[in-house]
This record gives structure tokens, sequence and C-alpha cells, in this order.
């Protein structure tokens, strides 16, 4: 029951939170959010599952029981961590927190309310993560939308209004895409499925149960369903085209909601990808491995390439999103330990970096009230520390050896290029890896724009250094991005255990 | 037992935790944290000299000390590891001397100068010697790249040191992102080279070296995704060569360096002499059993090399500030180490990289003391009649001038001859192409002489031509004292390794030979030495070195000749207008900055502001028109609702007729 | 006797008369009318086809819908009065306050 | 209860089991008979208070029936009545508890809505009279008592909608929504009088075993058919006989709006289904008459326009009325994907969870719109700007209608329309829920507006709110935690719905 508990007192937190006295309500929410965190560190140390949750390997702290019958298949309560999830846990409890604190500057209104919604939204994602059987996994899925749809439209920027829409919507119809796919996917099962856990329907699938279903051959049948669900968790990801939410949502969302969706709902995609798509229908996977590859490879250059014109800094990380994501994209059809486990592993320290990145450029914001490139330079005189850690976050996202993203990066390219599901895929790897120059050109020109030069401010407020709490949970987040970048086996270990059986072979491959 | 092995992680580590000490308590320390890294590097130095010896011994070390990401079910294991042999014991011997000497001349470049930021700076040195070290004694590809990206963060912090001027933060961002440029090929050949081999140790019978050789003799089979193994191997080594064209500055990735001199005077040093910039170079002998391989690739480095070497000669020759020049002239000794990699002259090579170690960080070092003098003034028209001034500084200067010249006895001299000797034999020996690049090499010879003097005389002969040049600035012992041991070993350290005395004595001299000669099987010179024969099919011609180095020789004093005649007068004159047109050719270095900053500004900015222009309109105007079309189409519908009950009872009507009559055709009532 | 289908037909003709009724009065009581029009259609085929098929249940039925035509009517005139007396007038084409 | 117990045991009357219709109508006639005692008392609490009670008695009952399996395959399968003119089986009583609960909770609404208004006896009674139409609605087993039940629910519904006699919007929609519901119910007795003339019965099995003997008169048949349709698209707000709904609910008053748009509609679809089902059975129908077809084009059609036409409303009550057409085009996918031999129960007892979801979600957004009315604020969206900030525990309520609605969990509706679009693809009809799936997405967008509203715009206007009247609150909360409950206790819901509707085949 230990699941149960950690998203029952996030829950309870979030409840506790929303009637608190708004001058309390940040503290009070960041001193509750340390009780998930304790738990999700607790569970790693105990930590015993080996092999993937949803091909037959060991499920960590698992609660299975019937939750509801929907003609003749079984929706049951079936929570579980296997290696792939655990470390999303982590990641979801620690960055939940360190947004809250950063949220204390610049949420100056409604407090109970917004600490409130961020504590709903941690326990929803940690459902989301948790969850081993579809209806379940899909009502928290569907479930993390309300509380985003709140943070970015009641505390945005100017356009706040039409990015929470835009984002609210957008995602919403790509969940009713997946979930029609998904759906027709288990009917083909008949009844070789008895329930709507995902372990089961993960081994009919690759037993190759599938049959016809609704006029369409089994065959047929699974490519339409899986080209639904890609599109579906695509948007979410999101690749190249469907992508064009993202930006709005993040220069509008506050900070630490931008913190959160690049750090913790992105992944939400790419977790659900490999959850699904990858591990359940390789074959598909395999067979559009040149479409999916050029998508990724297109999200890698096409977002860099975006982020290159961009001159508002968050737009910048935002798009430069969008190009770490295709790299992810690359991991999983590379069908490789290190492409599948790297992919994975990206997933979390993209997390990480994303989110120090979206924290540094809010703490200058918190100053300046402003994130447009020319309107501001030498920042570094006035806020050393800040732009201390900002260079440092954004070398993180350049891949500099030592932190985390290079460990993913070079875990991608390493799989993606050793992979063997086609004969272009080095060309593809190769061609995707240009991204890490020119994430370089644009992070550095924004850099030596902003924070180098002679200072120069044409704004009316006194810039100086942040408050303390304002770069502790920056520091916090570059102590972890380069602990996990000297030691990625603190995660990779779990991860190779649980991607490596959607790697061996299954009777549908 | 506690061998001295033990110790070296502490080589790398001690500067480390110096950066460390100078980034968190730096402020409350002495002189910004400088002591802290003067004992560290000190003391890495002494571990070095200590394992100098031990190697000089007979001893190696080949040791994995720390897995990086072990891979599960047959996956590649990443590992970091130790690489001791006689090659990296006396790279890291040079670098933490020079880092040493580095670290004391700021104390007089630095802290008596009054700058702020110290801790800054000391942490960033520290780093930077830490990261240097680590890439040397790594063990493997992946953990050099990951130490070579490294050293290219310090340099980005160090050459940008001055972060509040305009200048320093532009060109550290276009060293780090040129460098970065190279670095993306060599980390696809890094990723190249594990798919390939499945490892990527530079050493033993597992090493990817010796794993490629065993596969063209036919003994191993490795993944050449579809190639012939030499053509595959020649792709790996030549994008692996990337990131030294790079690193090393060689055309056409060279125009971040002169831009890198906006960097404090002793980083300069420390890039040219002994970390950044000597990286690129190391690798390549590090991996050079690989690159034997090749012909192909071993003849690009060779033209490559010969061609930065003339190319960059030829710039420097018209530069006005004495840092300028320095910067071509790394440039264009690095192209002469490059050329003697290619040309087959791995022991020359490697000579050529300890000595321009010395004497370029003796140059800059007495470079950055003029600079003090002349109150950080650094054009070389304002300045002569230093020499007597600042004795010191001159004549350390000027010994490490006419090795730079190549003059004998001096260091230069018998490195640099070794490089175009070995050229210039394989060349002859049946690989012809290796003349092109050793002509180009030679005629640089004669520039170098020109040049180097040119800067001499302007900088401490004649009259001063400024009021700051009558009254320099005096310079402290932690300034004098540097340059004095560097002194000394720009003019001594040549004979190590003269090669032409010992083939006119028949002395066994030639102690580099010997010291490269033995340790690692397979790493040695004499290992090289076959590969060469049997794979690159490189001969030596039968020619002694005498010639060669006469000639040599001649050019380089011709070279200086010229430069006396021109500008050893109590009021020189400009000569450069008797260049003519080549005259802004060379003062815009070929315009090989304008050519890539035209790339950036002028290809990529307008691309990427299209892309954003057709995100904006196209991919986003579809998601904005799906719902501006279903809002509009919404707004239509309502409109039936006219709101008279009349027409809704005419609506029903027509609505059920519709059924009706739709049924009725279908099921054929009628 | 009279085939079954004539009455259909018949039937049908009154249908359609109270349909063009209503869908031409603007006069609330004449739409009333034209409603009572088409139930008696529906009466027609009632009775008549409770003699084809020899059961009471369509003449049963039929007393049923003039009792709710009556009911019917009772209401709408109720509400028609209402409408009179607010907006002055029964032509059920004026009242369009509320549209779209 | 001990007379029920009995009930369960020995053979009693089985005209008990029409109880929950009885006691409705009791109720009522109580109701009368106090107004009548004392006409000038408009002493609403006590009579809201009785019709509350009332119709939380019905539903107690009509629950307990449930439980204990009356009507059903465990104790004996249906039971028929008057000459099985009535049928009381699990669909009714499941039906029944939808009208009842939301009878209470509209009574106890009008309490604080009507605390102005004269008359306030006859509206509960008309009420708990349209109320016992429905429940009869729901058991009627001919085609006669499907008639005269619907009038029962009709005709109260119209006197319902025009209460408001000094309101011109109220008693245009009365007018509207009575021409409207009479030129149906005409239509729709036509369309009987042609069915009995192809088949010579009024009785649901009769009719279905006279189609199974075959008829030779396809057309006739046909077309009473669809005229039968009709009657039914009238009561369910269905293309193309909905034109009376938006103009009916916006003018009506808001609780009388909630009672019509929940429970009447449910009833429409409580009696079109057994027809469907019962008389005319899928598998016994001659060739040419393809009522699944009409279905699903009427589907659809509804969904469609009622999500489309509502995007783009400026009037939040109108938007409702637009948006519960929309889910008529939901449910009506309860009858659109059957098919010969399909999963129909699992497809229809989708349909009927959704519309007991729904009972919840809308009756508490209409009952919101009552609250806002009962303190003056106006009616469009501009005019719930920062109510969320005067009003909070409301508005929370109104978000989790508005989400609940739109399909979002963690509330009930969610569930409800999921299950419904996958019980469709089970049945094969993946386009019908694709179609759904646009809707719905479209729907967020409408129903965030009002969220977008009460929580994110900032407030204008410095009305002040009056006091919070108690049982308006009362209502709306208690829908909005049923809507949340409905999520985690979805189970018993589903399960019975379509365990009784596979009574039905």
């Amino acid at each position: 029951m230990l699941i149960e508990g950690l998203i029952a007192v996030a829950f309870v937190a979030a409840l506790v939170v929303f009637v608190s006295p708004n001058e309390y309500a940040g503290r009070l929410a960041a001193a509750l959010s340390l009780l998930p965190i304790v738990g999700s560190l607790y569970m790693w140390s105990q930590f015993d599952a080996t092999g993937n949750a949803l091909l037959g390997g060991s499920i960590a702290f698992e609660t299975d029981f019937v939750w509801l019958t929907l003609g003749g298949l079984d929706v049951h309560w079936f929570v579980g961590l296997d290696g792939i999830s655990m470390p999303l846990v982590v990641l979801t409890t620690i960055l939940t927190t360190l947004a809250i604190v950063s949220a204390w500057t610049p949420i100056d209104t409604r407090q109970s309310q917004f600490y409130g919604l961020m504590l709903f939204m941690e326990a929803n994602l940690l459902g989301v993560f948790t969850a081993l059987d579809f209806f379940v996994w899909f009502v928290f899925w569907e479930a993390v939308l309300v509380p985003m749809y709140f943070l970015v439209g009641i505390w945005g920027g100017p356009r706040r209004k039409y990015a929470a829409i835009k984002f609210f919507v957008y995602t919403n119809i790509a969940s009713l895409a997946m979930f029609i796919g998904f759906i027709a996917l288990v009917f083909g099962l008949g009844d070789s499925v008895s329930s709507m856990r995902l372990p089961e329907i993960a081994m009919a699938l690759r037993g190759g149960e599938l049959g016809g279903f609704a006029g369409l051959d089994a065959g047929a049948l699974k490519l339409a369903a899986f080209v639904a669900m890609f599109i579906g968790f695509g948007v979410k990801v999101p690749i190249v085209p469907l992508h064009t939410w993202l930006p709005d949502a993040h220069v509008e969302a506050p900070t630490p909601a931008s913190v959160m969706l690049a750090g913790v709902l992105l992944k939400m995609g790419t977790y659900a990808l490999l959850r699904f798509n990858f591990t359940m229908m390789p074959d598909v996977a395999q067979a559009l491995v040149v479409p999916i590859a050029l998508i990724a490879v297109i999200s890698v250059i096409y977002g860099a390439v975006l982020a290159l014109a961009q001159q508002d800094l968050k737009r910048i990380v935002a798009y430069s999103s969008v190009s770490s994501m295709g790299y992810v994209i690359l991991g999983l059809i590379a069908y490789t330990t290190y492409g599948v486990g790297g992919a994975t592993f990206q997933m979390v320290a993209h997390g990480l970096i994303s989110g120090l990145m979206f924290m540094a450029v809010g703490v200058i914001y918190n100053t300046t009230h402003t994130r447009m490139v020319g309107d501001m330079s030498g920042i570094a005189d006035r806020m050393p520390v800040t732009s201390g850690i900002f260079v440092a976050g954004a070398f993180g996202y350049m891949g500099l050896p030592l932190m985390a993203g290079f460990a993913g990066e070079f875990f991608i390219f390493q799989g993606a290029f050793a992979s063997t599901v086609h004969a272009a895929m080095p060309l593809f790897t190769a061609a995707a890896m240009f991204g890490i120059v020119i994430v370089a050109g644009y992070l550095l020109l924004a850099m030596q724009r902003t924070l180098f030069g002679p200072f120069r401010f044409d704004g009316e407020y006194e810039v100086t250094e942040a408050a303390f709490h304002d770069v502790a949970p920056l520091a916090v987040l570059l102590l972890l991005v380069i602990v996990l970048g000297v030691a990625p086996d603190l995660f990779f270990q779990m991860i190779q255990q649980a991607v490596n059986p959607i790697l061996q072979t299954g009777g549908g491959l | 037992m506690a061998g001295i092995f033990d110790f070296v992680p502490a080589i790398v580590l001690l500067p480390f935790v110096s950066f460390l000490v100078a980034l968190a308590v730096g402020n409350r320390l002495p002189k910004g944290g400088a002591f802290a890294g003067i004992v560290a590097t000190a003391g890495s130095f002494l571990l070095s000299v200590a394992t100098f010896f031990t190697v000089s011994g007979g001893q190696t070390y080949n040791q994995t000390i720390y897995t990086w990401a072990n891979g599960l079910d047959g996956a590649v294991t990443l590992t970091f590891g130790l690489l001791i042999d006689p090659l990296s014991a006396m790279m890291l011997v040079i670098v933490t001397l020079i880092a040493t000497l580095v670290h004391v001349f700021s104390l007089g470049y630095m802290n008596d100068e009054g700058e702020t930021g110290l801790p800054r700076y000391y942490a960033g040195l520290g780093l930077f010697t830490a990261s240097m070290l680590g890439f040397v004694v790594a063990d493997n590809l992946l953990m050099a790249f990951m130490f070579f990206e490294l050293v290219g963060l310090c340099s980005y912090l160090l050459i940008g040191f001055w972060f509040r001027e305009p200048g320093p933060p532009s060109a550290a961002k276009k060293a780090f992102l040129v460098t970065r440029f190279g670095d993306y090929f060599f980390l696809v050949g890094v990723v190249a080279v594990f798919a390939t081999f499945g490892t990527a140790a530079f050493a033993g019978s597992e090493s990817f070296p010796h794993l490629a050789e065993q596969a063209l003799h036919g003994e191993h089979s490795v993944n050449t995704f579809g190639f012939e193994p030499r053509t595959w191997f020649t792709i790996v080594g030549l994008l692996v060569l990337g990131g030294v064209v790079g690193k090393s500055a060689q055309f056409p990735l060279h125009t971040w360096l002169p831009d890198a001199m906006e960097g404090p005077t002793p980083v300069s040093a420390l890039i040219h002499a002994a970390t950044m910039v000597a990286a690129g170079v190391y690798l390549v002998a590090r991996m050079y059993g690989f690159y034997a391989l090749s012909p192909t690739s071993l003849s690009i480095i060779a033209l490559i090399g010969g061609f930065t070497a003339l190319f960059a000669a030829t710039m420097g020759v018209v530069k006005r500030e004495i840092k300028q020049v320095l910067a071509y002239s790394t440039i264009s000794q690095y192209g002469y180490m490059m050329l003697g990699l290619g040309g087959g002259g791995y022991i020359a090579a490697t000579f050529h990289l300890m000595t321009h170690a010395f004497f370029k960080a003796l140059l800059f070092l007495g470079a950055g003391s003029v600079i003090i003098a002349m109150h950080h003034n650094e054009n070389m028209w304002e300045m002569g009649g230093l020499k007597d001034k600042m004795p010191v500084t001159y004549y350390t200067f000027l010994s490490g001038s006419l090795a730079l010249a190549g003059i004998v006895p001096f260091a230069g001299f018998w490195s640099k001859d070794e490089v175009l000797y070995e050229t210039l034999v394989h060349g002859l020996g049946g690989s012809p192409i290796l003349l092109v690049a050793y002509a180009m090499g030679l005629l640089a010879v004669f520039f170098t002489g020109f040049y180097t003097f040119r800067m001499v005389l302007l900088t401490f002969h004649g009259e001063p031509r400024s009021q700051t040049a009558r009254d320099p600035h005096g310079v402290h012992w932690n300034v004098k004292g540097p340059l004095v041991v560097l002194g000394i070993l720009a003019a001594t350290a040549g004979l190590v390794n003269m090669t032409p005395v010992a083939e006119l004595t028949g002395l066994e001299i030639e102690f580099l030979h010997q010291w490269l000669g033995h340790g690692i099987e397979g790493l040695t010179s004499h290992h090289y030495v076959e590969l060469l024969e049997s794979q690159a099919g490189y001969h030596a011609a039968e020619i002694g070195p005498i010639v060669p180095g006469l000639v040599s020789l001649a050019l380089a004093l011709a070279g200086a000749g010229l430069a006396y005649f021109l500008y050893n007068d109590a009021e020189p004159t400009e000569h450069t207008d008797k260049l003519g047109g080549a005259k802004t050719v060379l003062y815009n270095n070929y315009y090989q900055d304008e050519y890539q900053v035209w790339l950036a500004n002028s290809l990529v900015q307008p691309f990427s502001r299209g892309a954003d222009k057709f995100d904006q309109g196209v991919v986003d105007g579809v998601v904005n028109g799906v719902s501006s079309v279903s809002l509009l189409s919404g707004n239509r519908v309502r409109r039936i609702q006219s709101g008279v009950v009349s027409n809704y009872a005419v609506l029903l009507t027509l609505g059920l007729t519709a059924l009706i009559l739709g049924f009725g055709l279908l099921g054929g009532w009628f | 006797m009279v085939p079954p289908q004539y009455y259909l037909l018949l039937s049908a003709a009154v249908f359609c008369i109270g349909l063009f009724g209503i869908l031409t009065r603007r006069n609330a009581l004449l739409f009333l009318m034209s409603v009572e029009l088409m139930l008696n259609a529906a009466n027609i085929n009632l009775v008549a086809f409770s003699y084809v098929w020899g059961n009471v249940t369509g003449q049963t039925f039929g007393l049923f819908t003039m009792a709710i035509a009556a009911a019917e009517v009772a209401v709408g005139l109720g509400i028609i009065l209402v409408l009179y007396r607010d907006f002055g007038d029964v032509d059920v084409t004026k009242v369009t306050t509320m549209r779209w | 209860m001990s007379a029920l117990l009995a009930l369960q045991s020995s053979p009693l009357p089985d005209w008990a089991a029409v109880a929950p219709a009885l006691i409705l109508a009791l109720t009522g006639l109580l109701l009368l008979a106090i107004d009548s005692i004392n006409p000038t008392s408009s002493n609403s609490p006590v009579l809201a208070g009785i019709s509350t009670a009332g119709s939380l008695f019905a539903f107690a009952v009509a629950g307990w029936f449930l439980i204990e399996g009356t009507g059903q395959a465990a104790t004996g399968g249906e039971i028929s009545l008057y000459g099985d003119a009535l049928v009381v089986d699990g669909m009714s009583l499941f039906f029944t508890l939808i009208f009842t609960i939301v009878a209470a909770m509209v009574s106890i609404a009008s309490m604080d809505y009507l605390s102005k208004q004269r008359y306030q006896g006859e509206f509960y009674a008309l009420v708990l009279f349209a109320a016992t139409g429905m429940v009869l609605m729901s058991m009627s087993n001919s085609l006669a008592t499907a008639f005269v039940s619907l009038e029962l629910a009709s005709l109260p519904s119209y006197a319902l909608v025009g209460f408001l006699k000094d309101n011109k919007g109220s008693i245009e929609a009365a007018l509207k929504y009575f021409l409207i519901g009479a030129l149906s119910s005409a239509v729709f007795a036509f369309g009987i009088s042609l069915v009995y003339a192809a088949t010579g019965s009024l009785l649901f099995p009769d009719v279905a075993r006279a189609l199974s003997g075959g008829t030779g008169m396809t057309g006739v048949l046909g077309m009473g058919m669809l005229m039968i349709l009709g009657g039914f698209a009238f009561k369910t707000a269905s293309v193309p006989f909905h034109f009376w709904a938006p103009e009916a609910y916006e003018g009506a008053p808001a609780p009388v709006s909630a009672f019509l748009s929940s429970a009447s509609k449910a009833a429409g679809f409580a009696v079109a289904f057994r027809v469907f089902i019962e008389a005319f059975p899928i598998t016994q129908l001659p060739a040419g008459v393809d009522w699944v077809l009409a279905f699903q084009i009427l589907a659809v059609v509804t969904m469609t326009l009622g999500n489309f036409a509502a995007a783009t409303q400026e009037n939040v009550k109108r938007m409702l009325a637009y948006s519960s057409i929309g889910h008529a085009g939901y449910a009506l996918i309860g009858l659109a994907a059957l098919s010969a031999n399909g999963p129909n129960a699992n497809v229809l007892g989708a349909s009927m969870a959704h519309l007991l979801v729904y009972g919840f979600m809308n009756t508490g957004a209409f009952l919101f719109i009552a609250l806002v009315e009962h303190w003056g604020v106006g009616r469009t969206f501009e005019d719930y700007n920062g109510l969320g900030a005067k009003a909070p525990m409301a508005s929370v309520a109104m978000s989790v209608f508005m989400f609940s609605l739109a399909g979002l969990p963690p509330f009930g509706g969610f569930f409800s329309k999921y299950v419904l679009f996958y019980s469709a693809i089970e049945a094969g009809f993946w386009w019908l829920a694709a179609v759904g799936a646009i809707n719905s997405a479209l729907s967020l967008f409408y129903y965030s507006r009002v969220v977008k509203a009460l929580w994110i715009e900032d407030d204008t206007s410095s009305l002040e709110l009056g006091s919070k009247p108690v049982g308006l609150y009362t209502a709306i909360l208690f829908a909005a935690v049923g809507t949340l409950l409905l999520l985690p206790a979805f189970r018993p819901v589903i399960e019975t719905a379509q365990t009784v509707a596979a009574a039905l085949f």
C-alpha cells in the first residue's frame, strides 16, 4: 500500500493547502511536499523489482484488486513500480518540492489555490507513473490536465487564457485519439485478455493473440492503433509537428508550472510511448522505423533551429525541450539497451535540467520582469550566483560531460548508432547529433547577450542577487544533475533491467 | 604495495580540489585562492615527476578505476581508467609544470594588477588543469572525449573571464562553438568506435586500435557498416580528427584561437602551450596506432598540418599586437605537429609538442610581462627599446623566440627539423603526397623566422615609441621566476633528441626515441613504425638528416635576417605596404572569420527566422485554423435556431420527411 | 367492404391537412386546431384497423387519444392566454425574444 | 420497510411493484390538498420539504427494489401489471432512481428559487406528477401506456416552463415547448396508429410477435416506427425534434430546466429503449426498416449540432441547453451501436449509466444557474467573471459539473462518457466513438469557458451577492458530491445498468 499512501498523502496535502491561509500556503506546501520525497526515496531504497512490469518482470509495491467490470473486462486498481517508473516517481516528488519553493517569490496572489493545485498535480503525476491498469492510468493521465489548466490560466502571462485553452483542448483531443486506438486494440485481443491490466494486454499483444476487429484484420488494426496512439502520445511529448501548444503554454505559464510542464508532464508522453507503443507493439514500431526516426531527427533539428530564432528566454528553453524530446524518440526506436535505456534516463535527466533552466530564467524574470534577450545585458554583474548556476545549467543542457544530460544523450546516441532495426540508423543518429552544436549555439548566444557584457537594463527595477530560497532550488537541481552525470548507474542499472525484456523479441516480434 | 601509480588519480584530483576550494572559500583566502592552486599544481607536478621516473624504470599502468555505466546483458560497459605510459607520463610532467608556472605568474599578472573575481579565475585554472590531466591519463576514447569537452568548458570560462567587457564573452562563445563543431564529429567518431569495436580502450589486446589491426588481418571481425574495413577505419579516424582540428585550431577551424587572446595572458599561455590546443595533437598521438592503419587519414592529417603551418605563419607576418603574432605562431606550430604525425614522425611530433609547450609558454608569459610593463597596451608599434628596461624578460623572451624560429641549438630547431625530416623521408619513400605537405612546412619556416624576429625587434629594440615604453611598469619575482625556468628549458629541451648530431657522431643520444620506444605493447614507437610500414605503406628513404636540417635552418635564418634588415633601426617603419594587395588579405586573415561569421549571421539566422515564421504561420496556423473553423461553423449552426416557432415546425417536418423518404427509398416501401 | 388501404389514405390526407395548417397558420389557436386534426387522423387509423384486426385495442386507444387531446388543449389555451397577456398577440411568429 | 421486506419474500400483490409511481402521485395529491386547505400560504420550506421527502422516499423504494432484485431474473423476472400494459423490471427501477433523485434535488432547490412566487403548491405538485409520468414511461409496456404516460409527463412540464407568468421568456419558452410538443405528440400518435395498422397490437411483445410473423405493410410499419421515433426524439431533445429545447431551457425557471434536461430526457430514453428493443427487436425486423441506422444518423447529427451550437453561445444557460442536446446525442449511442449479436447489453447499460451521471452533473449545473439567477447576476459568461472569489464553494461545484460534463477526471462524467465510447468501440462502431470524441473535445472548449469566467477572469462588476440560500446550496453540493463520488463508486452503477439492460434482450 506504499504507493496508495504516496498518492493519498499528496492528495491530502493538496486539500490541506487549499484551505490554508494564503500567507502560509507556500511554506506549508513545501513542508508537506517533503513527505512524498521521503516516501519515494524510501521506496527507492526498498526497490527490489527486476525486469519489466509489463512483460512478466517482478513488480515492486504492487497492489491489485478489481475496481469494476466493463462488459466482461475487469478494471483493476493495479499499481506498482519497475525500473522505468521508479526514477520518474523520484523525479516527480523532488521536482514538485523544488518548484513549490521556487514559487515563493513570483506567486503573490491566491497562493493557497496555487500550491494546492501543484500538490494535486503531483498526486496525479504519481498516479500516472505507478498505474498499471489502463483505466486507472487513464484517469490520472487526464486528471493532470485540470490543475495545469488552472496554473497556466490563472497565474500565467498576458496571453495565458489562449495558452491554457490551447493546451487543454489540444492534449485532450490527443488523449481521445489514443483512447480509441488502444480500446480497439484491446477488443482485437478478444478473449485472450480478461482485464484492462497492461501486463496482460502487453503479453497478449507480444504473444500474437491479436485478431481482427471491426472490419480490420489484425495487421491493419495493429497499425491503425499504433498510429493513433503514437499521435496521441506525440502531442504530449511533443513531436514535430504536434508541438505548437508547448511554446505558448511555456511562455505564458508561471515559472513553477513551466518547471513541472517541462520537467514531468512532457515525460508522460515519452513514458506512455515506451510503455504502450514500443513495449506492446515492437513489430509495428520496427516496421515504421524510418518515419519514426525521421520524426525524431526533425524534432531535434527543427526544434533547435526554432530555438535559435527566439528572443524570449523561456521560448528558447521551450523549443529546446522539443529538441531534447526528439532524442528520446530516437533512443526508443533504436531498440537497443542503450537506446531505450538512454531514452528513459534522458527523461529523468532532461526533467532535472529543463527544470533547472526554467527556474533560472524565472529567477532572472523575478528581478527584471522581462525575459527578452534584448532587454538586458551583463546581468551576471548584478546576479553573479544566479548567473553562475544559469551558465552551469546551460552547459548541462548542451550535454557537458559529467552532467546528467550528457549521460542521457550519449547513451541514446550510442544505442541508436549501433541499432540494427534499420541500416540507416547511423545516419539518422549522426543527423540528430548535430543538435548538440545548435543547442550550444543558441544557449551561448543567449548567455552572451543577457548575462555578459557591460551591464545594461532598461527597466525601472533594481537588479540585485536573488533571495536564498530562490537560488537554493537551482543549486539543488544542479547538484542532482552533476551527481546523475557522474554516477548514471544510480538509475541506469534498474532502467536496463526494466528495458532489456522489451528488446528480447517476444512472439509478436 | 602502494606504488606511485596508486597516487596518479591524485595528480588529477589535486587541481580539482583547488578548484573547489577557490570556488567555495576563495574570497576568504589570501590572494583569492592562488596559493591553493599553486600548492595543488605543484603537488601534481611532483607526483608527475615521480610517475615519470617510475615509468622510465620500465613500469607502465593501465587500469580501470571507475565504472561509469555498467551495461547489462552484454551491453557495452563504459568506464574511466588510467593509462600511464611514456607518452602520458611525459605529458603529465609538461602540463603540471606549466600549470604551476602559470599559477605563479598569475600572482604577478592578476593579483598585483588588482583584478577582481580572482577566486573565479583560480577556480577556472584549477579546473582547466584538472580536466587536461584527466584527458592525458584517459585510457579510453570516451573518457578522453569527456575531459576534452571539460577542457572546452574551462577555456570558455577563462577566455570570458572579463565578462563585463563586450569582447571576451564573444570570444569565449566563438571558442566553444567552433571547437564544439569539431567535437560533434569527434562524438560521432566515439559512438562509431563503440559501435564498431564494442570498446574504446586505447591500450591492451582488447583496445580498438589492436582490434582494428586484427580486423585488417582478418583475424577478428567487426561491424564496419557495410564498408570495406580500411575505408571504415579511415572514416572513423577522420571523424575523430574533427575534434582534433577544432581544438588544435587547424584550418579551417582555427578562427577561434586569435580571438581567444581576449582572455588573460597567463590563460593564453596555458591554453596554447599545455592544455587545450595541445589536447588535439595529443589525442592523435594517443591513438596513433589507429591512424597508422589508414594512409588516407595520415596524408590528410599531414596536408592539414602543412597547410595550416604555412597559412598561419603568413598571417602572423603583419600583426600589430604581440599576442596576435603569438596566436598565429601557435596555430602554425601545431600545424607542424600535425604534419609530423601525418608524415609518420610520431616521435618528432611528440618532441615538437614538448619543446613547443616550453617555448610557447615562455613567449606568452614574456609577452604577459611586457604587457604588464606597458600597462596592458599590446600594440608593438608603441613599444620598443624595452630590452634595457627589462633584461630578464628580454633574454628569456629571446631564448623563446630563437626556439620558435628554429635556430640551432634551441629546442625548436631540433623538433621542427625532425618533423620536416620525417615527412621528407617518408615522402620520398613512396608517399609523394607528403612532399607537398613538406614543401608547405618548409616554406613556413621562413615566415616563422621572419615574424618572430619582427616581433622581438619591434618590442625590445630600437627607441621607445611611447611614454609607457619609456617608463615601463616593473615586474616582480613571480613574473621573472617562471620566465627564467622556461627560458632555460626553451634553450635546452631540444638536447634530449638531437637526431642530426646522433647521425653525425653515432652517439646514442636520441633519448626521446628510447623513451617512446618502450612502454605498453602496441603503444611503442617501434610498433607504430611497423604499422606505418605494413599498413600505411610508409617507407623511409635513405637520406641523412643533415642536409634537410641545414636547409630549414638556412630558411629560418633568412627569415630572421630579413626581419633584422627591415626592422632593426631606432625608428622602424611599417613595411607592410610593400605587400600591396596581399596586405589587406593578410590583415583580414584571408577573410576566414568573415565567411564563418557570414555563415552564422547571413545564413543560419535568416534560416532559423524563416523556420520560426513557418512554425508560427503554417504549423500553428493549421491548429488555430481548425479551432476558428469549428467555431465559425458553430456560429452558422446556431443560426438555424431562428426563434420563430413556425420555422421550427417546418424544419421538423422536413427532417422527418427526409428520414421517411430516405428510409422508404432504402427499404423500398413505395 | 372497403379495403384498409383506403382508410390509410384518408388518415394520411387528414394528417397532411393538419400538418399543412401548422406550417401555414401563424395564429396559435389555429395551430392547436391543426394538431387536433392530426390526432384525429391517428384516431381514424386506430378505429379502422381495430375493425380490420378484429380487436378493440384500437378503439380504446382512440378514446385515450381524445381525452389527451382535450387535456392538451386545456394546457395550450392556458399558455396562449398568458401569451396574449404578455405579448398582446397570439401570432406565434411574434415571440422571438430568444433565438440562436 | 417491513412491508417491502414482506414483498420480497411472500407473494404480495404485484401492484406493490409500482410503489415508486404511487408514492410520487400521492405526494403530489397531498401537496394539492395542503395547498387547497390554505391556498394563500406560501410556506415554501414545508412544501419543498414534502415534495423532496416524497421523491426521496420513492428513490429509496426504487433503490430497495433494485437491490432486492424485484422484477429481475433473480426473483422470477419482470413483473407485468394491468394486462401487461405496465412492466416493472430492473431498467424501469434504474430510471426511476434518476427521475426521483433529480426531482428531489429540484424540489429542494426550488424552495429558495420560488420564495417570492405564488402557487408554490401547484409547482411542486406538477413536478411530482411529471415525475410520476416519467416513472410510468419507464414502466410502460404498451404503446398506449407509453403515449399516455408521455403526455402525463409532458403536460405538467409545459405548465412548469411557463410557471413565471409575468416573465416573457418563461411564456415564450412554454409556448414553443408546447407547440412543438403538441406537434410531436400528434406525430407520435399517428405513428402508433400506423404500427397498430401494421401489426394489430399495441403491446410490445405482441408487436414483436406480429413482426416475427412478417407483415404485409412494411412501409406503413416503417413510417410508424419513424414517427414513434420522432415522438421520443422530442422528449429527448434530439434532432430534428430538438428545436424547442434551447428556448425552453433558457426561458424556463432554472430548476425546471434542470428537471427537463435531466429527468425528462432520461424518461424519453427509457421508453425509447424499451419500445425499440422490446417491440421492434433487431433480429425480427422485416427488411427495410432498420431503425438502428436511423438512430446512428440521429446520434451523429444530434451530438454534432448540439456541441457546435453550444460552442459560441454568450448565454451560459443557453449553452447548457445546447450541451444537453449534445449529451442526448451521446446517449443515443446506446441505441445506435446495437447490432444483431453484438454486446448490446453493454452498450445500452453504458448509455443508461451516462444518463444517471448526467442526471447529477447537469441538474447541478442548471441549479447553479438558478443560484446565480437568484442572486440576480446576469446570464452571460462575462457576468460570471470572478464569481469564484465571491462564492468559492458553489463555484467549485460548478467547475466540477463543467469538467464532469466535459468528461474529465476525477469526476463521474469521465467514466460515463468514456465507458460509452468504450462500449461503442466494443460493438465495433469505433467511428461513432470517434465522432463523439471530436465533439467531446469541442465541448471541453465551451465548458472550460465557464470555469475560466469563474476563476480566471477578473471580477469587473461590483455586485454584492445576497445571502447564501440553503436549499440551493444543499442541492448543488449534493449534486457535486454525487458527481465526484460516481468516479470511484462507478462500479455499482455500470454493473447494475448492464445487468438490467441484459434483461431486455
